[in-house]
């Protein structure tokens, strides 16, 4: 585990994040062109989502359809759980308790991208399925997470979304439309053409992953003041929830049989905050919320979290915990 | 030439209400506008980045009525619970036929 | 301080018009302009994609018989066929002699 | 409908003053403002590239006394020496309460 | 045929381009950074200049120039008879027929790029001096085009744009610069220089034409609600003409002896509708025409048509004509 | 030489410089997107420092001192002598001295990069520290010159930014951040670490650069029409300073016992006149300076005199004074 560790904690990647936080804080004027964050993401989700698709090909469906059942319950589950932490423990409002649920029930693409990066470099074999786990994993949360916002606002006039307005516009999201299109057009294409576009898709990507988290460092480190207004109690409870949701999340995989690998990525998208679809719906659907918690939960404390203890600890949990 | 007065409407908000916002104001009679892309800070909320949400600035030029229809209608829908901004100024223009 | 009121007129229209529009404003009179990059619909056409061609805004300060001899020129060379808005509201500025 | 006046100051400015300026303004009394991109061209100096600088434009609603304030401010700190454009214009708004 | 129509099918691009079509369809909310669109155009021009000026330093001139004839030939002849069969068959104003000949007469440079990718998966050799094909043929068709729109407007007062102006204009547009200055490059560096900067300009070609085409998708997708209102007869003739364009082109092509790689390339080009240079010649040239016809026809229409059946189809007619 | 000139001259790099200004001559639209500029000294920066920082891994700390204090020692010189030259000599105000001397007291990234480049390509080995040298002679120089532009307006109010907040705002810039943060990420994830990545901030890199050098080629283009206005004393001073920068340079590098390759990039260090910090600073702290002198000084004369005709004739200087 200690070597797991270090390896994360040194790679370009964590590294470059630091150094995006670290900008930020000293107050420079580095950031990136507007477009870049969007033309990043769409590279990632696509990058994901082709190269997820091509391996789904070699996968049997029969391995994947009980990994397909405990993602959906995980993530409806989480909503749940984390809300009633949020608001009982934590002591926080209905609204803003929905809407960090939202964060925690849905997946975040670069941290499962680091997971991948840390599975390879590690040499830890996982099943090929794992994109198509995070394209389901996207949604269901979000939306259970809103319901529980709106069921807590009785009294509300009708708001502008309907909660099938809200599906549908999730549901049409970059985010779920390019891992989708992008696992479709991997199994249609195949391997015959995967390699055609791998020197692209493939091989940068963990150098492109390395720009994209110097962004996210960046906004992260734009956050961090914020959490000395929030209070220590939101930044223990946004490392309680991963920590939870990943120690669920693998001890479910451990029973239906996922080897170490594919259990500890499993625990990643249980445990990671979404930063794609979730603020864009919590944005629309439930703008009384303050960003100042939502915002600062996911990226501030969960994400870092994620990518420098969490993977190896995850890891760690996975060993104990499958064959 | 001749010059006459219309109004330009100015609503500055968050870029995920744009189609919401669109089809408002072309449904209080509004042919045409222009859209930028803008940032700001305001009493609710910063937006700079792409996870706050950026902002967007929407002009649109048209006679009194329809100003006033405009700013009704979106105070009512969106004044309360969305941060938004908007105004009204005075402009002047030819052809004016093409606006109203 | 002494505020003095000059006019700000806008142009609303194609980007591939740029470099003729600024030539007509600057042998117009004006002195210094700011240009943005825009989007838009307007009864004529949209303007969201290269392929449909941008939208820019140009806006100039200039004093008013500069003003109106942009809006002649402009509508004289342009509005018929192509998709342009431009209009006048009228600004308060220190430094007048910079602008005109 | 309860429509108000207040003044809406715009300023034209180097991207790199930005900082400065916006602690300029809120400390002249300014509540919120929007930035957008521009390019530009004045007595002084063209504005296209990165390597010229680009440009910013400002624009914040505030009431009379504080956009007068702001120009102040502004006039004395920035016109001598750098490329700067600010004016003035009347619009206006609902909820003035949020402005001012 | 029918194998090489399923590559085509199946390849990553046309299916990307599939996806952005549906995005749009689907009213998601993906699009990519409004730089990227200028970025991937001339990043593609000028890797395709570059790319086939090395190719250039190995062919005698002698091969080339009869090619060279034909190209320039097609695309006067083309704008001509496209004009009329647009205006007398399918029923369209001078104007607008006139804007539609000009899209038909001047090239693509993505169907070109997704044609290379087409013979480099199918091994199928063609020669060096297509790319340079592709430079002479992106401006004569549009001229041409232009010429019999003015023609056809006598009684028009002076326009702000003289037919010199716009000749001027498309020899400096980004499309001729960048094509023909890559050549050049491409000419002077040699095997050498281009070594160098193949890793960029080479390896991640057919991933980036990837993207670019759920670009193209997205853009294509928000036309297809045009087709409905532009009627039948410009689906029609948007399919027949090019079709028509590269029989034509191929058979001229077997007369000067082209191998079947060449002569479908040479085909395709002759088939495909300009999305660079066309539109905003006509945008400026001539305002009147409506770009709900002619970027329908280009983009909705003709694109996908050729992208998917028309390169297989055109191979096909080059096997049977050539050799 | 005549071989390394050559090679130099024909490097796909030069000649995309050249299509850039040659563009920009014939007025033709080709742009690239505005975060694209942006975007590409970000990766320019980044992609140096953290190669760099892995090549530091292996350098002993010994072999490297020396260089450094020469290095601090020609930053804090050549401002000086620069200052006079350009007053005295040529003939220019205090304000616009200064503000020249700013320029060529710090460093080109883009020379820089290109002279890396023709070292690999000619096969000229080198020192692992020198992009430690680039990040250190980035600062000195600029303050210096700046301290000169104060001391020369006694008589001035108070001007909105002290020398201290000047300095604050170079060390926080996004050059010299990305630059050092780079180095450390690279010293710290090692060579294993700079494996992943390398796909991305290796192999592209001079394809990359490539494009780079297309977007300044445009802007230099811009800059030239001031060459007949500023005259030939401003052209004649930016071609004199950096080649006496580059003799002195390696001069004092033969005196340290540097190689070949080692001294002629100190020497092109010496000789590069910045074009991302100088400007930003010049513009904010001595805006009175005209960029029409020290923009035109640094990009329209120093750059392309460097890139084409300098890099060959300092390498022939250190085959002289080097072992
Ligand atoms: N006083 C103001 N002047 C100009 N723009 C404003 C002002 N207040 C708010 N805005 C804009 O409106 C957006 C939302 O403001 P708010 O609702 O106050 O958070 C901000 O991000 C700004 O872009
Ligand atoms: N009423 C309007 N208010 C604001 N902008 C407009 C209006 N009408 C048109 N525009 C702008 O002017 C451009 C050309 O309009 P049109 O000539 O009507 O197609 C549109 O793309 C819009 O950006
Ligand atoms: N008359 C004007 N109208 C509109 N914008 C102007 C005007 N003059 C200058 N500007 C803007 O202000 C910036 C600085 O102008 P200057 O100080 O004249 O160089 C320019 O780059 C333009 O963006
Ligand atoms: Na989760
Ligand atoms: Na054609
Ligand atoms: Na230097």
């Amino acid at each position: 585990m200690i070597e797991t560790l270090f390896n994360s904690l040194s790679s370009p990647m964590v590294l470059a994040f630091v150094l995006g936080v670290f900008a930020t804080i000293i107050r420079s004027d580095l950031k990136l062109p507007e477009g870049m964050y969007l033309g990043l993401t769409v590279y990632l989700l696509f990058a994901i989502g082709i190269k997820g698709g091509v391996k789904l090909t070699h996968t049997p469906f029969v391995d994947f359809y009980k990994s397909g059942i405990i993602a959906i319950l995980m993530c409806l589950a989480i909503p749940i759980y984390a809300y009633h932490i949020l608001k009982r423990l934590a002591g926080f409002d209905s609204i803003n308790s929905a809407a960090m649920a939202a964060h925690f029930g849905s997946v975040s693409v670069v941290t499962f991208s680091q997971t991948l990066v840390h599975m390879e470099t590690n040499n830890i074999p996982y099943e090929g399925f794992v994109s198509a786990l995070l394209a389901i994993m996207e949604v269901p949360g979000i939306m259970m997470a809103l319901y529980l916002a709106k069921r807590n606002q009785p009294g509300e006039q009708e708001t502008l979304n309907s909660q099938q307005e809200i599906l549908k516009e999730l549901l049409t999201g970059k985010g779920f439309v390019l891992l989708i299109g992008g696992l479709l057009i991997g199994l249609a294409s195949g391997d015959k053409g995967y390699e055609q576009v791998s020197p692209f898709f493939d091989a940068p990507f963990k150098g492109i992953l390395c720009l994209f988290l110097l962004e996210v460092g960046l906004v992260t480190g734009r956050r961090l003041g914020d959490l000395k207004k929030v209070g220590l109690r939101l930044v223990l409870a946004a490392i309680f929830i991963p920590i939870l949701n990943a120690s669920i999340g693998i001890w479910l995989a451990s029973f239906i049989g996922l080897n170490v690998g594919t259990a500890t990525i499993f625990g990643v998208l249980c445990a990671s905050a979404s930063y794609i679809a979730a603020p864009a719906a919590v944005r629309i659907a439930i703008p009384e919320a303050n960003p100042g918690y939502y915002l600062t939960a996911a990226l501030a404390v969960a994400f870092p979290f994620n990518v420098t203890l969490g993977i190896p600890l995850y890891y760690y949990f996975a060993t104990l915990l499958c064959q | 030439m001749n010059l006459v007065s219309l109004k330009l409407v100015t609503i500055i908000a968050l870029d995920a209400l744009q189609h919401k916002l669109i089809k408002d104001i072309k449904e209080c009679g509004c042919k045409g506008y222009t859209i930028a892309e803008v940032e700001g800070e305001g009493i609710h909320s910063k937006h700079f980045t792409d996870w706050e949400g950026r902002n967007i600035k929407i002009e649109t030029l048209v006679k009194e009525e329809v100003a006033l229809k405009i700013m009704e209608t979106i105070s009512a829908k969106y004044f309360d619970k969305y941060s938004i901004v908007a105004f009204i100024s005075t402009v002047e223009v030819l052809r004016k036929e093409k606006f109203v």
